[in-house]
Protein backbone atom coordinates (compact mmCIF):
# COMPACT_ATOMS: atom_id res chain seq x y z
CA UNK A 1 0.00 0.00 0.00
CA UNK A 2 2.55 2.77 -1.21
CA UNK A 3 1.69 6.03 -1.13
CA UNK A 4 1.82 8.02 -4.34
CA UNK A 5 0.77 11.57 -3.18
CA UNK A 6 2.10 13.54 -6.31
CA UNK A 7 -0.62 11.99 -8.72
CA UNK A 8 -3.09 11.38 -5.82
CA UNK A 9 -2.64 14.35 -4.62
CA UNK A 10 -6.06 15.66 -2.40
CA UNK A 11 -7.96 17.92 -4.30
CA UNK A 12 -11.66 17.83 -2.49
CA UNK A 13 -10.74 16.47 0.58
CA UNK A 14 -12.92 17.99 3.21
CA UNK A 15 -13.97 17.15 7.05
CA UNK A 16 -17.38 18.92 8.55
CA UNK A 17 -19.09 18.64 11.42
CA UNK A 18 -22.90 19.37 10.89
CA UNK A 19 -26.10 19.92 12.47
CA UNK A 20 -27.81 19.31 9.60
CA UNK A 21 -29.22 15.70 8.09
CA UNK A 22 -26.39 14.33 6.22
CA UNK A 23 -27.14 12.86 2.78
CA UNK A 24 -24.95 10.22 1.78
CA UNK A 25 -25.19 10.23 -1.81
CA UNK A 26 -24.07 14.50 -1.97
CA UNK A 27 -20.66 13.04 0.37
CA UNK A 28 -19.70 10.12 -1.58
CA UNK A 29 -20.41 12.59 -4.82
CA UNK A 30 -17.93 15.45 -3.82
CA UNK A 31 -15.49 13.18 -3.72
CA UNK A 32 -15.60 12.09 -7.13
CA UNK A 33 -12.88 13.23 -9.41
CA UNK A 34 -13.22 12.18 -13.33
CA UNK A 35 -10.24 9.83 -13.61
CA UNK A 36 -11.73 7.71 -10.73
CA UNK A 37 -14.26 4.76 -10.98
CA UNK A 38 -15.28 3.81 -7.32
CA UNK A 39 -15.92 5.57 -4.06
CA UNK A 40 -16.23 3.73 -1.02
CA UNK A 41 -18.55 4.76 1.49
CA UNK A 42 -19.54 4.23 5.07
CA UNK A 43 -22.21 5.22 6.94
CA UNK A 44 -22.90 4.99 10.46
CA UNK A 45 -26.26 5.47 11.77
CA UNK A 46 -28.38 5.67 15.38
CA UNK A 47 -28.94 2.33 16.38
CA UNK A 48 -32.17 1.53 18.01
CA UNK A 49 -30.78 -1.66 19.81
CA UNK A 50 -28.14 -1.04 21.96
CA UNK A 51 -26.34 -3.86 23.98
CA UNK A 52 -23.91 -2.56 26.85
CA UNK A 53 -20.08 -4.38 25.86
CA UNK A 54 -19.57 -5.07 29.89
CA UNK A 55 -22.65 -5.82 31.66
CA UNK A 56 -24.10 -7.83 28.08
CA UNK A 57 -27.68 -5.47 29.07
CA UNK A 58 -29.97 -4.29 26.05
CA UNK A 59 -31.49 -1.31 25.71
CA UNK A 60 -33.66 0.89 23.41
CA UNK A 61 -32.54 4.04 22.20
CA UNK A 62 -35.14 6.77 22.13
CA UNK A 63 -32.70 9.08 20.14
CA UNK A 64 -29.06 9.81 20.07
CA UNK A 65 -26.77 13.44 20.91
CA UNK A 66 -23.23 13.78 19.85
CA UNK A 67 -20.92 16.72 21.28
CA UNK A 68 -17.75 17.46 19.90
CA UNK A 69 -14.86 19.19 21.10
CA UNK A 70 -15.39 20.94 17.57
CA UNK A 71 -12.52 22.71 16.89
CA UNK A 72 -10.51 19.89 18.05
CA UNK A 73 -12.37 17.00 16.27
CA UNK A 74 -11.73 18.96 12.74
CA UNK A 75 -8.08 19.23 13.52
CA UNK A 76 -8.18 15.53 14.37
CA UNK A 77 -10.33 14.77 11.09
CA UNK A 78 -7.64 16.75 8.85
CA UNK A 79 -4.28 14.40 10.43
CA UNK A 80 -6.66 11.23 9.67
CA UNK A 81 -7.37 12.83 5.67
CA UNK A 82 -3.83 13.44 5.72
CA UNK A 83 -2.39 10.12 7.27
CA UNK A 84 -4.67 8.12 5.02
CA UNK A 85 -3.18 9.79 1.69
CA UNK A 86 0.13 8.91 2.68
CA UNK A 87 -0.51 5.59 3.32
CA UNK A 88 -3.13 4.60 0.94
CA UNK A 89 -3.52 5.13 -2.87
CA UNK A 90 -6.12 7.41 -3.16
CA UNK A 91 -7.79 10.89 -4.91
CA UNK A 92 -10.69 12.65 -2.17
CA UNK A 93 -11.62 11.77 0.91
CA UNK A 94 -14.56 13.55 2.48
CA UNK A 95 -15.72 13.02 6.34
CA UNK A 96 -18.99 14.59 7.95
CA UNK A 97 -19.93 13.86 11.00
CA UNK A 98 -23.49 14.65 12.48
CA UNK A 99 -23.73 16.37 15.99
CA UNK A 100 -26.73 17.34 18.22
CA UNK A 101 -29.83 15.12 18.61
CA UNK A 102 -30.45 12.34 16.23
CA UNK A 103 -33.60 10.27 15.90
CA UNK A 104 -32.97 6.49 15.33
CA UNK A 105 -32.00 5.85 11.68
CA UNK A 106 -29.93 8.85 11.23
CA UNK A 107 -26.79 9.05 9.72
CA UNK A 108 -23.93 10.11 12.32
CA UNK A 109 -21.15 9.86 10.05
CA UNK A 110 -20.62 9.42 6.87
CA UNK A 111 -16.68 8.72 5.62
CA UNK A 112 -16.34 8.65 1.20
CA UNK A 113 -12.78 7.61 0.01
CA UNK A 114 -12.50 7.89 -4.14
CA UNK A 115 -9.32 6.23 -5.33
CA UNK A 116 -8.32 5.01 -8.77
CA UNK A 117 -8.56 1.34 -7.24
CA UNK A 118 -11.21 0.13 -5.42
CA UNK A 119 -9.10 -2.28 -2.90
CA UNK A 120 -6.88 1.53 -1.98
CA UNK A 121 -10.40 2.95 -1.18
CA UNK A 122 -11.61 0.44 1.31
CA UNK A 123 -8.94 -0.15 2.58
CA UNK A 124 -8.76 3.73 3.69
CA UNK A 125 -12.03 4.09 4.38
CA UNK A 126 -11.89 1.32 7.05
CA UNK A 127 -8.90 2.99 8.84
CA UNK A 128 -10.23 6.32 8.88
CA UNK A 129 -13.58 5.23 10.40
CA UNK A 130 -11.47 3.21 13.08
CA UNK A 131 -9.34 6.30 13.65
CA UNK A 132 -12.15 8.41 14.35
CA UNK A 133 -13.96 6.40 16.17
CA UNK A 134 -10.75 6.30 18.46
CA UNK A 135 -9.31 9.72 18.69
CA UNK A 136 -11.86 12.24 17.49
CA UNK A 137 -13.26 14.10 20.11
CA UNK A 138 -16.93 13.00 20.15
CA UNK A 139 -18.82 11.66 21.99
CA UNK A 140 -22.41 9.79 22.09
CA UNK A 141 -25.18 10.20 24.61
CA UNK A 142 -28.26 7.87 24.33
CA UNK A 143 -31.33 8.91 25.76
CA UNK A 144 -33.79 6.02 26.98
CA UNK A 145 -37.03 5.84 28.28
CA UNK A 146 -35.99 6.27 31.94
CA UNK A 147 -32.89 8.04 31.52
CA UNK A 148 -29.94 8.59 29.29
CA UNK A 149 -25.90 7.84 29.23
CA UNK A 150 -22.72 9.16 27.89
CA UNK A 151 -21.15 6.55 26.24
CA UNK A 152 -17.43 5.99 26.64
CA UNK A 153 -15.31 4.80 24.06
CA UNK A 154 -12.12 2.57 24.15
CA UNK A 155 -9.05 4.59 25.77
CA UNK A 156 -6.71 5.40 23.16
CA UNK B 1 -1.89 30.18 38.31
CA UNK B 2 -5.96 29.66 37.52
CA UNK B 3 -6.12 27.08 34.60
CA UNK B 4 -9.25 27.18 33.18
CA UNK B 5 -10.12 23.35 31.74
CA UNK B 6 -13.06 22.83 28.86
CA UNK B 7 -15.31 19.58 29.84
CA UNK B 8 -17.50 17.87 27.69
CA UNK B 9 -19.77 14.66 27.30
CA UNK B 10 -19.65 12.92 30.61
CA UNK B 11 -17.05 15.18 31.98
CA UNK B 12 -19.57 18.30 31.90
CA UNK B 13 -22.50 16.23 33.11
CA UNK B 14 -20.24 15.03 36.17
CA UNK B 15 -19.16 18.95 36.86
CA UNK B 16 -22.76 20.33 35.70
CA UNK B 17 -20.49 23.07 33.71
CA UNK B 18 -19.08 23.47 30.58
CA UNK B 19 -15.79 24.72 32.01
CA UNK B 20 -13.95 24.35 35.30
CA UNK B 21 -11.20 26.27 36.60
CA UNK B 22 -8.37 24.61 38.62
CA UNK B 23 -6.01 26.76 40.78
CA UNK B 24 -2.21 24.97 39.60
CA UNK B 25 1.44 25.75 40.35
CA UNK B 26 3.57 26.21 38.61
CA UNK B 27 5.74 22.73 36.98
CA UNK B 28 2.51 21.35 36.96
CA UNK B 29 1.65 18.60 34.54
CA UNK B 30 -0.99 16.91 32.68
CA UNK B 31 -1.34 14.16 35.02
CA UNK B 32 -1.14 16.20 37.91
CA UNK B 33 -4.68 17.96 36.59
CA UNK B 34 -6.32 14.85 35.67
CA UNK B 35 -5.62 14.19 39.45
CA UNK B 36 -6.52 17.27 40.95
CA UNK B 37 -9.68 17.11 38.66
CA UNK B 38 -11.11 13.56 39.82
CA UNK B 39 -10.43 14.43 43.49
CA UNK B 40 -12.81 17.37 42.99
CA UNK B 41 -15.48 15.50 40.94
CA UNK B 42 -15.60 11.84 42.47
CA UNK B 43 -17.66 10.81 39.76
CA UNK B 44 -15.15 11.21 36.91
CA UNK B 45 -12.67 9.01 38.72
CA UNK B 46 -14.08 5.74 37.42
CA UNK B 47 -13.89 6.93 33.92
CA UNK B 48 -11.22 6.72 31.72
CA UNK B 49 -10.44 10.56 31.31
CA UNK B 50 -8.18 12.44 28.70
CA UNK B 51 -6.22 15.71 28.65
CA UNK B 52 -6.01 17.70 25.31
CA UNK B 53 -3.43 20.66 25.40
CA UNK B 54 -4.26 22.91 23.03
CA UNK B 55 -6.02 20.35 21.08
CA UNK B 56 -3.76 17.68 21.28
CA UNK B 57 -3.94 14.64 23.43
CA UNK B 58 -1.59 15.19 26.28
CA UNK B 59 0.40 11.91 27.00
CA UNK B 60 1.13 13.20 30.82
CA UNK B 61 4.26 14.44 31.38
CA UNK B 62 3.80 17.39 29.59
CA UNK B 63 4.25 20.88 31.84
CA UNK B 64 0.81 23.27 31.25
CA UNK B 65 1.59 26.65 30.67
CA UNK B 66 -0.61 29.65 31.23
CA UNK B 67 -3.09 30.45 28.13
CA UNK B 68 -2.56 26.93 27.32
CA UNK B 69 -6.08 25.50 26.21
CA UNK B 70 -7.22 22.90 28.33
CA UNK B 71 -9.49 20.51 28.00
CA UNK B 72 -11.29 17.11 29.88
CA UNK B 73 -12.74 14.41 27.98
CA UNK B 74 -13.84 10.67 28.40
CA UNK B 75 -12.53 7.83 25.71
CA UNK B 76 -14.20 9.28 22.70
CA UNK B 77 -17.64 7.84 20.96
CA UNK B 78 -18.20 9.47 18.08
CA UNK B 79 -19.15 7.32 14.79
CA UNK C 1 -14.78 -15.28 8.98
CA UNK C 2 -17.27 -17.33 10.35
CA UNK C 3 -21.14 -17.27 9.27
CA UNK C 4 -23.79 -17.24 11.82
CA UNK C 5 -27.01 -17.49 9.51
CA UNK C 6 -29.61 -18.17 12.04
CA UNK C 7 -29.01 -14.54 13.80
CA UNK C 8 -28.27 -12.85 10.83
CA UNK C 9 -30.52 -14.41 8.63
CA UNK C 10 -31.32 -12.06 5.25
CA UNK C 11 -33.83 -9.94 5.98
CA UNK C 12 -33.97 -6.91 3.49
CA UNK C 13 -31.94 -8.31 0.69
CA UNK C 14 -32.38 -7.42 -2.84
CA UNK C 15 -30.63 -7.34 -6.66
CA UNK C 16 -32.12 -5.07 -9.35
CA UNK C 17 -31.20 -3.82 -12.33
CA UNK C 18 -32.78 -0.36 -13.80
CA UNK C 19 -32.32 1.93 -16.64
CA UNK C 20 -32.90 4.92 -13.78
CA UNK C 21 -30.46 6.97 -11.93
CA UNK C 22 -29.32 5.26 -9.31
CA UNK C 23 -29.86 7.28 -5.54
CA UNK C 24 -26.67 5.81 -3.09
CA UNK C 25 -28.29 6.75 -0.65
CA UNK C 26 -31.91 4.79 -1.18
CA UNK C 27 -29.71 2.01 -1.77
CA UNK C 28 -27.90 2.10 1.22
CA UNK C 29 -30.44 3.09 3.50
CA UNK C 30 -32.79 -0.32 2.38
CA UNK C 31 -30.45 -2.40 4.10
CA UNK C 32 -30.25 -0.82 7.62
CA UNK C 33 -31.39 -2.97 9.94
CA UNK C 34 -32.26 -1.18 13.39
CA UNK C 35 -29.77 -3.84 15.06
CA UNK C 36 -27.32 -2.52 12.90
CA UNK C 37 -24.56 0.47 13.13
CA UNK C 38 -23.07 0.79 9.67
CA UNK C 39 -23.65 0.14 6.27
CA UNK C 40 -20.10 0.13 3.89
CA UNK C 41 -21.65 1.31 0.10
CA UNK C 42 -19.43 0.92 -3.07
CA UNK C 43 -20.43 2.95 -5.68
CA UNK C 44 -18.96 2.67 -8.73
CA UNK C 45 -19.67 5.41 -11.65
CA UNK C 46 -18.76 5.95 -15.15
CA UNK C 47 -15.36 7.19 -15.46
CA UNK C 48 -15.01 10.02 -17.87
CA UNK C 49 -11.35 8.97 -18.91
CA UNK C 50 -10.25 5.30 -19.97
CA UNK C 51 -7.22 3.92 -19.76
CA UNK C 52 -6.67 1.12 -22.28
CA UNK C 53 -4.77 -1.75 -19.82
CA UNK C 54 -3.09 -3.65 -23.03
CA UNK C 55 -1.70 -0.35 -24.75
CA UNK C 56 -2.35 2.26 -22.31
CA UNK C 57 -3.70 4.51 -24.54
CA UNK C 58 -5.94 7.13 -22.32
CA UNK C 59 -9.26 8.03 -24.08
CA UNK C 60 -12.24 10.54 -23.43
CA UNK C 61 -15.26 8.68 -23.17
CA UNK C 62 -18.86 11.10 -24.33
CA UNK C 63 -20.95 8.50 -22.23
CA UNK C 64 -21.21 4.64 -21.53
CA UNK C 65 -23.79 2.11 -22.21
CA UNK C 66 -24.13 -0.83 -20.03
CA UNK C 67 -26.20 -3.90 -21.27
CA UNK C 68 -27.33 -7.08 -19.24
CA UNK C 69 -28.06 -10.80 -19.82
CA UNK C 70 -31.29 -9.95 -17.68
CA UNK C 71 -32.46 -12.86 -15.91
CA UNK C 72 -29.00 -14.59 -15.86
CA UNK C 73 -27.62 -11.31 -14.31
CA UNK C 74 -29.97 -11.40 -11.40
CA UNK C 75 -29.80 -15.06 -10.77
CA UNK C 76 -25.74 -14.14 -10.90
CA UNK C 77 -26.44 -11.55 -8.26
CA UNK C 78 -28.89 -13.50 -5.94
CA UNK C 79 -25.84 -16.19 -5.89
CA UNK C 80 -23.36 -13.87 -4.85
CA UNK C 81 -25.71 -12.30 -2.00
CA UNK C 82 -26.06 -15.78 -0.74
CA UNK C 83 -22.60 -16.69 -0.58
CA UNK C 84 -21.78 -13.73 0.98
CA UNK C 85 -23.88 -14.47 3.56
CA UNK C 86 -22.26 -17.84 3.58
CA UNK C 87 -19.15 -16.46 4.28
CA UNK C 88 -19.21 -13.18 6.32
CA UNK C 89 -21.46 -11.85 9.40
CA UNK C 90 -23.76 -9.24 7.55
CA UNK C 91 -27.32 -8.60 7.69
CA UNK C 92 -28.78 -7.69 4.38
CA UNK C 93 -27.26 -6.69 1.04
CA UNK C 94 -28.90 -4.61 -1.46
CA UNK C 95 -26.68 -4.69 -4.99
CA UNK C 96 -28.23 -2.23 -7.99
CA UNK C 97 -26.94 -2.19 -11.21
CA UNK C 98 -27.94 0.45 -14.04
CA UNK C 99 -28.67 -0.17 -17.58
CA UNK C 100 -28.53 1.45 -20.75
CA UNK C 101 -26.94 4.92 -21.36
CA UNK C 102 -25.30 6.39 -18.99
CA UNK C 103 -23.95 9.89 -18.92
CA UNK C 104 -19.93 10.61 -17.14
CA UNK C 105 -20.30 10.31 -13.43
CA UNK C 106 -23.18 8.54 -13.67
CA UNK C 107 -23.70 5.61 -10.80
CA UNK C 108 -23.40 2.29 -12.63
CA UNK C 109 -23.25 0.19 -10.00
CA UNK C 110 -23.62 0.62 -5.98
CA UNK C 111 -23.21 -2.47 -3.43
CA UNK C 112 -24.49 -1.42 0.37
CA UNK C 113 -23.78 -4.16 2.67
CA UNK C 114 -25.07 -3.82 6.44
CA UNK C 115 -23.80 -5.31 9.14
CA UNK C 116 -23.26 -5.52 13.17
CA UNK C 117 -19.65 -5.32 12.45
CA UNK C 118 -18.14 -2.82 10.32
CA UNK C 119 -15.26 -5.38 9.27
CA UNK C 120 -17.26 -7.40 8.16
CA UNK C 121 -19.56 -5.26 5.81
CA UNK C 122 -16.19 -3.87 4.51
CA UNK C 123 -15.01 -7.39 3.50
CA UNK C 124 -18.46 -8.69 1.78
CA UNK C 125 -19.05 -5.36 0.05
CA UNK C 126 -15.39 -5.91 -1.53
CA UNK C 127 -15.82 -9.22 -2.22
CA UNK C 128 -19.39 -8.76 -3.52
CA UNK C 129 -17.84 -5.83 -5.99
CA UNK C 130 -15.33 -8.37 -7.26
CA UNK C 131 -17.56 -11.17 -7.92
CA UNK C 132 -20.30 -8.96 -9.76
CA UNK C 133 -16.96 -7.99 -11.82
CA UNK C 134 -16.10 -11.21 -12.85
CA UNK C 135 -19.50 -12.99 -13.45
CA UNK C 136 -21.95 -11.02 -13.54
CA UNK C 137 -23.20 -10.73 -17.42
CA UNK C 138 -23.26 -7.36 -18.22
CA UNK C 139 -21.58 -5.30 -20.68
CA UNK C 140 -20.16 -1.71 -20.73
CA UNK C 141 -19.64 -0.12 -23.82
CA UNK C 142 -17.66 2.96 -23.84
CA UNK C 143 -18.98 5.46 -26.67
CA UNK C 144 -16.08 7.97 -27.26
CA UNK C 145 -16.09 11.33 -29.82
CA UNK C 146 -14.85 9.01 -32.56
CA UNK C 147 -16.50 5.44 -32.69
CA UNK C 148 -17.30 2.93 -29.60
CA UNK C 149 -15.61 -0.19 -28.19
CA UNK C 150 -17.78 -2.76 -25.84
CA UNK C 151 -15.10 -3.87 -23.23
CA UNK C 152 -13.52 -7.10 -22.43
CA UNK C 153 -13.21 -7.81 -18.62
CA UNK C 154 -11.04 -10.57 -17.06
CA UNK C 155 -12.31 -14.05 -18.14
CA UNK C 156 -13.59 -16.15 -15.45
CA UNK D 1 -31.44 -29.87 -34.05
CA UNK D 2 -31.40 -25.92 -34.19
CA UNK D 3 -29.85 -23.92 -31.84
CA UNK D 4 -31.04 -20.97 -31.01
CA UNK D 5 -28.20 -18.76 -29.13
CA UNK D 6 -28.62 -15.34 -27.31
CA UNK D 7 -25.83 -12.94 -27.94
CA UNK D 8 -24.61 -9.73 -26.30
CA UNK D 9 -22.42 -6.67 -26.18
CA UNK D 10 -19.68 -7.57 -28.41
CA UNK D 11 -20.93 -11.11 -29.68
CA UNK D 12 -24.17 -9.10 -30.86
CA UNK D 13 -22.67 -6.28 -32.07
CA UNK D 14 -20.37 -8.90 -34.39
CA UNK D 15 -23.52 -11.13 -35.40
CA UNK D 16 -25.23 -7.82 -36.25
CA UNK D 17 -28.18 -9.64 -34.16
CA UNK D 18 -29.11 -10.28 -30.98
CA UNK D 19 -29.71 -14.11 -31.74
CA UNK D 20 -28.15 -16.53 -34.47
CA UNK D 21 -28.80 -19.83 -35.02
CA UNK D 22 -26.92 -22.57 -35.82
CA UNK D 23 -27.08 -26.38 -36.42
CA UNK D 24 -25.94 -28.68 -34.47
CA UNK D 25 -25.59 -32.81 -34.16
CA UNK D 26 -26.85 -34.43 -30.94
CA UNK D 27 -24.00 -34.92 -28.66
CA UNK D 28 -22.46 -31.23 -29.16
CA UNK D 29 -20.62 -29.90 -26.17
CA UNK D 30 -20.88 -26.21 -25.09
CA UNK D 31 -16.74 -26.10 -26.54
CA UNK D 32 -18.05 -27.54 -30.14
CA UNK D 33 -21.06 -24.14 -30.00
CA UNK D 34 -17.96 -21.74 -29.48
CA UNK D 35 -16.14 -23.54 -32.14
CA UNK D 36 -18.76 -23.67 -34.78
CA UNK D 37 -19.32 -19.96 -34.14
CA UNK D 38 -16.35 -19.20 -33.90
CA UNK D 39 -15.91 -20.08 -37.13
CA UNK D 40 -19.06 -18.23 -38.39
CA UNK D 41 -17.80 -15.43 -37.34
CA UNK D 42 -14.38 -14.70 -37.58
CA UNK D 43 -14.69 -11.15 -35.32
CA UNK D 44 -15.30 -13.04 -32.28
CA UNK D 45 -12.34 -15.78 -33.02
CA UNK D 46 -10.11 -13.03 -30.89
CA UNK D 47 -12.52 -12.83 -27.94
CA UNK D 48 -12.94 -14.84 -24.46
CA UNK D 49 -16.01 -15.88 -25.45
CA UNK D 50 -18.49 -17.58 -23.01
CA UNK D 51 -21.24 -19.87 -23.25
CA UNK D 52 -23.92 -20.45 -20.92
CA UNK D 53 -26.87 -22.65 -20.60
CA UNK D 54 -29.67 -22.01 -18.91
CA UNK D 55 -28.91 -19.19 -17.37
CA UNK D 56 -25.76 -21.00 -16.22
CA UNK D 57 -21.73 -20.63 -17.36
CA UNK D 58 -20.79 -23.66 -18.76
CA UNK D 59 -16.95 -24.90 -18.65
CA UNK D 60 -16.64 -26.65 -21.49
CA UNK D 61 -17.64 -30.64 -21.22
CA UNK D 62 -21.82 -30.04 -21.60
CA UNK D 63 -23.62 -31.91 -23.85
CA UNK D 64 -26.39 -29.64 -25.31
CA UNK D 65 -29.96 -30.25 -24.91
CA UNK D 66 -32.86 -29.39 -27.12
CA UNK D 67 -34.95 -26.44 -25.57
CA UNK D 68 -31.52 -25.58 -23.58
CA UNK D 69 -31.30 -21.57 -23.07
CA UNK D 70 -28.05 -21.54 -24.91
CA UNK D 71 -26.14 -17.05 -25.09
CA UNK D 72 -23.14 -16.44 -25.92
CA UNK D 73 -20.82 -13.15 -24.61
CA UNK D 74 -17.63 -12.10 -24.08
CA UNK D 75 -15.94 -11.64 -20.82
CA UNK D 76 -18.12 -9.66 -18.45
CA UNK D 77 -17.41 -5.92 -17.70
CA UNK D 78 -19.67 -4.35 -15.59
CA UNK D 79 -19.63 -2.79 -12.34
Amino acid sequence: MLTNAGIYQATNDFVELTSLVIDITSVARRVMPPQCGATVTLDGYARQVTRNKETGEVRETEYLEYEAYEPMALKEMEKLVAAAHDQFEISNVGIVHRLGKLAIGETSVVISVAAPHRKAAFAACEWLIRELKRTGPIWKKEVYADGEKWIEGESI
Amino acid sequence: MVAQILLFGATAAIAGSRSIEIEIGTETTANLILEKVSERFPGMSSLKLNLSINQQYATGDEIICDNDELAIFTAVSGG
